[in-house]
């Protein structure tokens, strides 16, 4: 039972990590907006935690540059499991219009694997919210597979 | 067979009511209550007041990851030693009428006993070696060292007050403040104790750390300070000793302005108590949290060396001179 | 038959336990040149003395026995005390007890920690004759002999001080101790000598029992000379800074003597003289001058330790600051105060030379001292660590442990105090007590975090633990500081108030060595009542239950189940979150730690600073413009 | 100290929340908002203009060649998960075959599903000289003169060349001028020569490289 419950508050809680590889800084905005009173994704759990130890989701913006790619992994490696690994906007996906620039190393997906992918150049604050809906679901079953 | 069931029911004190499950669910409701109304405050629904519930129980699933550099025992016990000792604080305190152990401390214990879970928290912070965590217990420390003054005046003159009424000079002993309040109706009636009321609210949310005073964990400057390296189900027992110590600082201020409400009934008692802390948490912690943003730290220190120690230091005088 | 039953009666005690540690020192001397040999030599004596004070306790604290002594039984003839004479009352007994067990434990801790010095021989006879000094100046019956004491005792310091003088400073700091010691020195040389002209009598029973009456201006005088004189043995403002350079400076176990022994004497010299020799403490003005005094060396030296980056004279700032809790606490001429005061002597003998120890500790291990180059030695010396929590918890009153139980005590005393005399200054002192021991706390979160704590240098890889001797003289004081925390109320009962009780005793004290104690009024009402509510042993019981519970609910719910570093793989999951830069080691400055409250305290802290200049003839200064001051001060209000 | 929001939170405390409650309450995009790409391939000409201005290379075309002369299949892939929604592709496509909808909800477990592809199969073009196909002999003679490919004018001004051009318009559109008409329907390109200032544009726009300078 104890069990159930912990999965179901995986549900319910989770703490978001922002990671910013080298973003233009749109996706940064509409991030945050996701938690201002007009969305307020507070009120399905979402946070923002200072710490990648706190967090359960990672929301990685941008190209993923040269310098940033050994700090992104680093910390995404600090994060406990279960963990969720959201890229928000095309950049981290892809490069977008840095793809090919002699300082991108991205996509991420090439050195973690990413759970979600939020398309959108920045995404709408739903569509945010619609991405992170869908890790959560990701992370609940993680939570599942754990002993 | 008495000393049996004597022992069965101070075991229940301690883990039932006003121990462990008490100060889990109300300290956990404060907390869902205070994010609630803060978001009100701030034209957002909120999050559901089970929240802290939820994430208490999430962080109870997750991986607890040990840094190299942290030094295992401390770093694991710190939660748990804070968890207990600010559980043992609410103890101390009396529900109105009910007492079931406050007569075994006075003020000035409680005073020096709070100083036991920000200390595990420090420790516990320092003990993983994180430089945030570092810069956190600095701010954490001149903190308390903010709050302390002020909180200290005000208790000096609760003491004053109630001692000088009951003809002793003074008194420090709870119960006995209690059992002044109870005959005498509430100590926030009095003039005098006005001014160091106002003063004890704009402490709690200093010693909670609390917004905008918790510029020692503030999460988007020093990634949380003190708590940059917990994860997983110690982070949850300090997110619980929060939740916790915002039930006891605000019962604490019922137990010294606000006494004398009780019906005698302990679980009517224990209801009330915890309406009142509501309320207490609603003026003190969320509305404040709602109206300001966050200070530095010499700001903080400044704000309560000033202003809330004037307040208090006037009511002292006015206490003093008997008003 | 006899002789041996009557030499081993505990009349002869007292000067058993000063004459073996001088017995010691000067057998060291000769005998000393095995290492083993002066080993035991040094524990015998030590031991001996400690055997011979627990001895007296018995009769002398709980029964109430004043021992007069007369050596070579030369008593008083014509009415006027010739002899060199020792006298234990209570009073004497509680500072002895605290000599005796800071010396054994200190001296048990030299065995590990002073052996890779050279001139391990003058160390082991310095050491002795220091703790034989202070042993005698607490034990004696006249003034002279005190004298006497005192210039064995500060020479012996001043030698220790500079004893590793390879080190930096360290003949400086000798040096300035030195020339203010030597002014204090002859302070109470010239005030015993004009006690002496006026009096007639060296004997402090008998000073007591004709000065009081007869008072001019050579006695007053002589009043300030003598209060300034062990003011300078008791460190507290304006002589603070040669503290700090003291401590800096010498072995972590002569800081323990120094600071545990050496400050307690002067302390004890400022009762004797104001509660026995002048009997003026029912003055509002004198507990005026000691609680002022008192409640500046309180707060001053806790806001100049603040401002320390050395972990020794951090701690000798502490030391200063916990000297003024006992000053303040006993010129209160209460009965909870005086009690309150002893206690925390007692304690602060305890905690600091535990805390003393640990620095020493981690300067046996490291070769340094300083805040900013040490860190995370918690991994590799986890006992030093708890030991040193222990001390740093006491010292800040954190309950259960002693500092908090005197502490405490203070408070109410002071504010007991506030409340009867009407005199709203007093609240004031309470209020610096309450929050100095805050910033105690703060400065002792700074040492663990910069010394214990946070990230540990590449340079320190290879520290070891210390040995087990030094971790056992540190158990000891960590022992002896939990338990006089837990049972304040034993404490109280057995040790402090019987010695609080002698304070007021004057005329017993003057009685016991058969002198007329008629003028003097009998012992005063002493009324111990605790004005609040502590009860450590039902809290630690609520607490051990409570933590109990967590704990098993914590381990159920898979609480421990952690994943860890494993081996020697390098994982970045395991390392420290910050931002993975080159270099390895970000560390707040240790002097600049709470930034945010010296930041709105900078004027004060400029001014201090400037103060603190460091130079002798400033300090030297200071100590006559302090004379100047108590002499006018005496002049007037006596 | 200053504290302008007290009277708000109060006043706030007791109103309505602003919040837009979104998965509950759906929500619509902002007019003209540019979310998920429609490729419509039935309008499409295959200029592959579109892949030329994309900033964000987030669209690829690929010319599979089918046997048996059934023409090219043209395939259009957008990957919206390099796109950068700055509309370009569809400004550009003469033949509005880009659309961008409202759709703002373009989230994906897979990087697949954030493929957006269309293709066509695109008649083969008519072989000049087929000597297969006598029956149109005439019409090639016809265009026999035109197919030549056409020499750059003296006065500097373009030329097309009409075997090659699609008459997307395009040049038109992009000269400065104003001198170019190019009417699709009619296959018909003219040049405006008083208006002609000789700048070259209408060649760098062109997607066949049909017009020569």
């Amino acid at each position: 039972m104890f069990k159930k419950l912990i999965q179901e508050s995986m549900g319910k809680s989770p703490w978001l990590f922002h990671i910013n590889a080298g973003s233009c800084n749109g996706c940064d905005i509409e991030l945050v907006s996701v938690l201002t009173p007009r969305y307020d994704a507070e009120r399905l759990g979402f946070k923002l935690a200072g710490s990648p130890r706190h967090a359960d989701i990672v929301v990685v913006t941008g190209p993923v540059t040269k310098q940033s790619l050994p700090r992104v992994l680093r910390a995404i490696s600090q994060v406990p499991e279960p963990r969720c690994i959201v890229t928000m906007g095309s950049c981290p996906q892809s490069g977008n219009v840095f793809r090919g620039s002699y300082s991108v190393a991205g996509p991420l997906s090439k050195y973690v694997h990413v759970d979600v992918d939020v398309a959108g150049c920045a995404p709408k604050p739903e569509a945010v919210i619609d991405g992170l809906a869908l890790a959560t679901q990701i992370l609940k079953e993680k939570r599942g597979q754990m002993k | 067979m008495t000393i049996v069931i004597t022992a069965l029911q101070y075991l229940g004190y301690v883990l039932i009511f006003p121990g462990f499950l008490f100060c889990f669910l109300a300290g956990m409701l404060l907390c869902g209550i205070d994010r609630k109304l803060v978001a009100k405050m701030q034209k957002r629904v909120g999050p559901p007041i089970l929240q802290p519930f939820y994430d208490f129980f999430k962080l109870c699933g997750k991986e607890t990851i040990i840094p190299a550099s942290a030094s295992k025992t401390t770093f694991l016990m710190a939660p748990l030693v804070g968890l207990a000792a600010l559980v043992v604080i609410q103890l101390f305190i009396p529900v109105f009428s009910f007492s079931a152990f406050s007569g075994m401390a006075d003020v000035i214990v409680i005073l020096y006993l709070l100083l036991i879970p920000a200390m595990s928290i420090i420790l516990g912070g320092a003990a993983s070696g994180s430089p945030y965590a570092g810069v956190g217990l600095s701010r954490e420390m001149v903190t308390i060292i903010s709050c302390e003054l002020p909180l200290v005046l005000v208790l000096l003159a609760v003491a004053k007050t109630v001692g000088s009424a009951m003809g002793t000079g003074l008194c420090f002993s709870l119960s006995d403040i209690a059992a002044y309040q109870a005959m005498n109706g509430s100590l926030i009636t009095k003039l005098s104790m006005i001014p160091a009321a106002v003063a004890m609210l704009l402490i709690i949310p200093g010693e909670t750390g609390n917004h905008p005073f918790d510029a020692a964990e503030a999460e988007t400057e020093i990634c949380e300070g003190l708590l940059a390296e917990y994860s997983g189900a110690p982070l949850g027992v300090f997110k619980l000793s929060h939740a916790i110590k915002m039930l006891t600082l605000t019962s604490l201020f019922v137990a010294l302005f606000l006494g004398g409400l009780g019906t005698g009934i302990v679980a009517l008692d224990g209801i009330i108590l915890f309406l009142l802390c509501v309320v207490l948490t609603a003026v003190s912690i969320s509305f404040v949290h709602a109206i300001t943003a966050r200070l530095k730290i010499e700001q903080i220190f400044k704000f309560y060396w000033t202003l809330v120690t004037g307040l208090a230091l006037i009511s002292l005088v006015l206490a003093w001179y008997g008003l | 038959m006899s002789s041996v039953m009557n030499a081993l009666s505990y009349q002869h005690f007292p000067i058993y336990a000063i004459m073996v540690l001088f017995l010691g020192a000067f057998l060291i001397v000769v005998f000393g040149g095995n290492r083993t040999a002066r080993n035991i030599l040094a524990l015998l004596s030590i031991t001996a003395s400690l055997a011979f004070i627990l001895a007296l306790v018995k009769p002398v604290m709980w029964d109430g026995e004043i021992i007069a002594y007369w050596m070579g039984g030369r008593v008083p003839a014509g009415g006027y005390a010739i002899g060199i004479a020792l006298e234990v009352d209570a009073l004497s007994l509680f500072f002895a007890l605290l000599v005796s067990v800071a010396v054994f434990v200190s001296g048990v801790y030299s065995i590990q920690y002073m052996r890779h010095d050279d001139n391990e021989r003058e160390y082991y006879t310095l050491f002795l004759m220091l703790g034989g000094g202070v042993m005698g100046l607490v034990l004696s019956g006249d003034l002279f002999n005190m004298f006497i004491m005192v210039e064995i005792l500060t020479f012996a310091a001043v030698a220790l001080t500079a004893f590793r003088n390879t080190a930096k400073g360290a003949l400086e700091a000798a040096f300035k101790y030195l020339v203010v010691g030597s002014i204090g020195s002859t302070c109470i040389l010239v005030g015993t000598s004009m006690l002496y002209a006026q009096a007639h009598t060296l004997n402090l029973a008998q000073l007591a029992q004709v000065i009081p009456g007869n008072l001019n201006t050579a006695t007053k005088v002589a009043f300030a000379l003598l209060f300034v004189g062990f003011g300078t043995k008791a460190f507290i403002v304006p002589f603070h800074p040669l503290a700090a350079d003291a401590h800096g400076a010498a072995p972590a176990s002569i800081s323990v003597m120094i600071s545990g022994v050496l400050t307690k004497s002067g302390i004890y010299g400022i009762i004797r003289l104001t509660y026995f020799l002048f009997q003026t403490m029912n003055l509002g003005t004198m507990q005026f001058l000691l609680v002022f005094i008192g409640s500046l060396s309180m707060f001053v030296c806790v806001t100049m330790a603040l401002a320390q980056h050395d972990f020794k004279r951090l701690l000798a700032f502490h030391s200063i600051s916990q000297i003024g809790y006992v000053l303040t606490a006993v010129g209160l001429c209460t009965a909870l105060g005086v009690s309150a005061g002893l206690y925390h002597a007692m304690n602060h003998t305890l905690f600091k030379g535990l805390l003393f120890l640990a620095a020493g500790a981690v300067l046996h291990e490291t070769g340094t001292t300083d805040l900013g180059k040490l860190g995370g030695l918690s991994k590799k010396m986890p006992y030093t660590t708890v030991l040193f929590l222990i001390g740093a918890f006491s010292i800040s009153g954190i309950p259960p442990f002693n500092g908090f139980a005197s502490k405490w005590m203070i408070y109410q005393a002071t504010y007991q105090k506030a409340v009867e005399s009407g005199n709203i200054g007093f609240l004031l002192v309470t209020i610096i007590a309450l929050v100095t021991s805050v910033l105690t706390l703060a400065s002792f979160v700074k040492v663990s975090q910069s010394v214990f704590f946070g990230q540990l240098p590449r340079e320190l890889e290879n520290v070891k633990e210390v040995p087990f001797g030094m971790r056992f003289a540190m158990a000891i004081f960590a022992l002896l500081c939990v338990l006089t925390g837990l049972f304040p109320n034993l404490v109280t009962t057995y040790i402090t108030e019987p010695a609080a009780r002698a304070v007021f005793s004057v005329a017993q004290y003057i009685g016991a060595m058969g002198f007329d104690a008629s003028g003097v009024a009998a012992e005063t009402a002493v009324s111990f009542a605790h004005v609040g509510v502590w009860e450590p042993i039902s809290w630690l019981l609520i607490l051990c239950i409570a933590l109990l519970s967590v704990t098993i609910v914590a381990v159920a719910s898979k609480y421990d189940r952690v994943s860890q570093c494993s081996g020697e793989a390098v994982d970045s999951k395991y390392e420290l979150f910050y931002g993975g830069e080159a270099q390895e080691f970000s560390q707040v400055g240790g002097g600049d730690l709470f930034w945010g409250f010296k930041h709105n305290w900078r004027g004060y802290f400029d001014v201090m600073h400037r103060l603190h200049s460091g130079v002798v003839n400033d300090y030297a200064l200071w100590a006559v413009v302090d004379l100047a001051l108590v002499l006018l001060f005496s002049l007037i209000v006596l | 100290m200053d504290l302008p929001f007290v009277k708000e939170a109060l006043h706030q405390l007791f109103s309505k929340s602003s919040c837009a409650m979104y998965p509950v309450v759906p929500s619509e995009a902002a007019p003209n908002y540019r979310g998920r790409i429609v490729y419509h391939p039935d309008r499409c000409l295959g200029c592959g203009m579109c892949e030329r201005v994309c900033s964000g290379n987030a669209i690829t075309r690929t010319v599979e060649h089918l046997p048996d002369d059934q023409g090219d299949k043209i395939t259009l892939t957008f990957n919206l998960g390099s796109c950068t929604f700055c509309a370009t592709c569809a400004d550009f496509c003469s033949s509005h075959s880009i659309e961008f909808t409202g759709d703002y909800h373009m989230v994906a477990t897979k990087e697949e599903d954030l493929l957006v592809s269309g293709s066509f199969i695109k008649a083969p073009r008519k072989k000049p000289a087929a000597p297969a196909a006598p029956a149109k002999a005439e019409a090639c003679a016809a265009a026999e003169p035109a197919a030549e490919a056409p020499k750059p004018r003296e006065d500097g001004k373009p030329v097309n060349d009409p075997a090659k051009c699609v008459y997307c318009t395009l040049c038109a559109r992009k000269c400065p001028a104003g001198a170019l008409t190019v009417d699709r329907a009619a296959k018909t390109w003219t040049l405006d020569e008083d208006k002609c200032v000789a700048c070259g544009t209408c060649a760098e726009a062109c997607p066949k490289n049909c017009i020569i300078m």
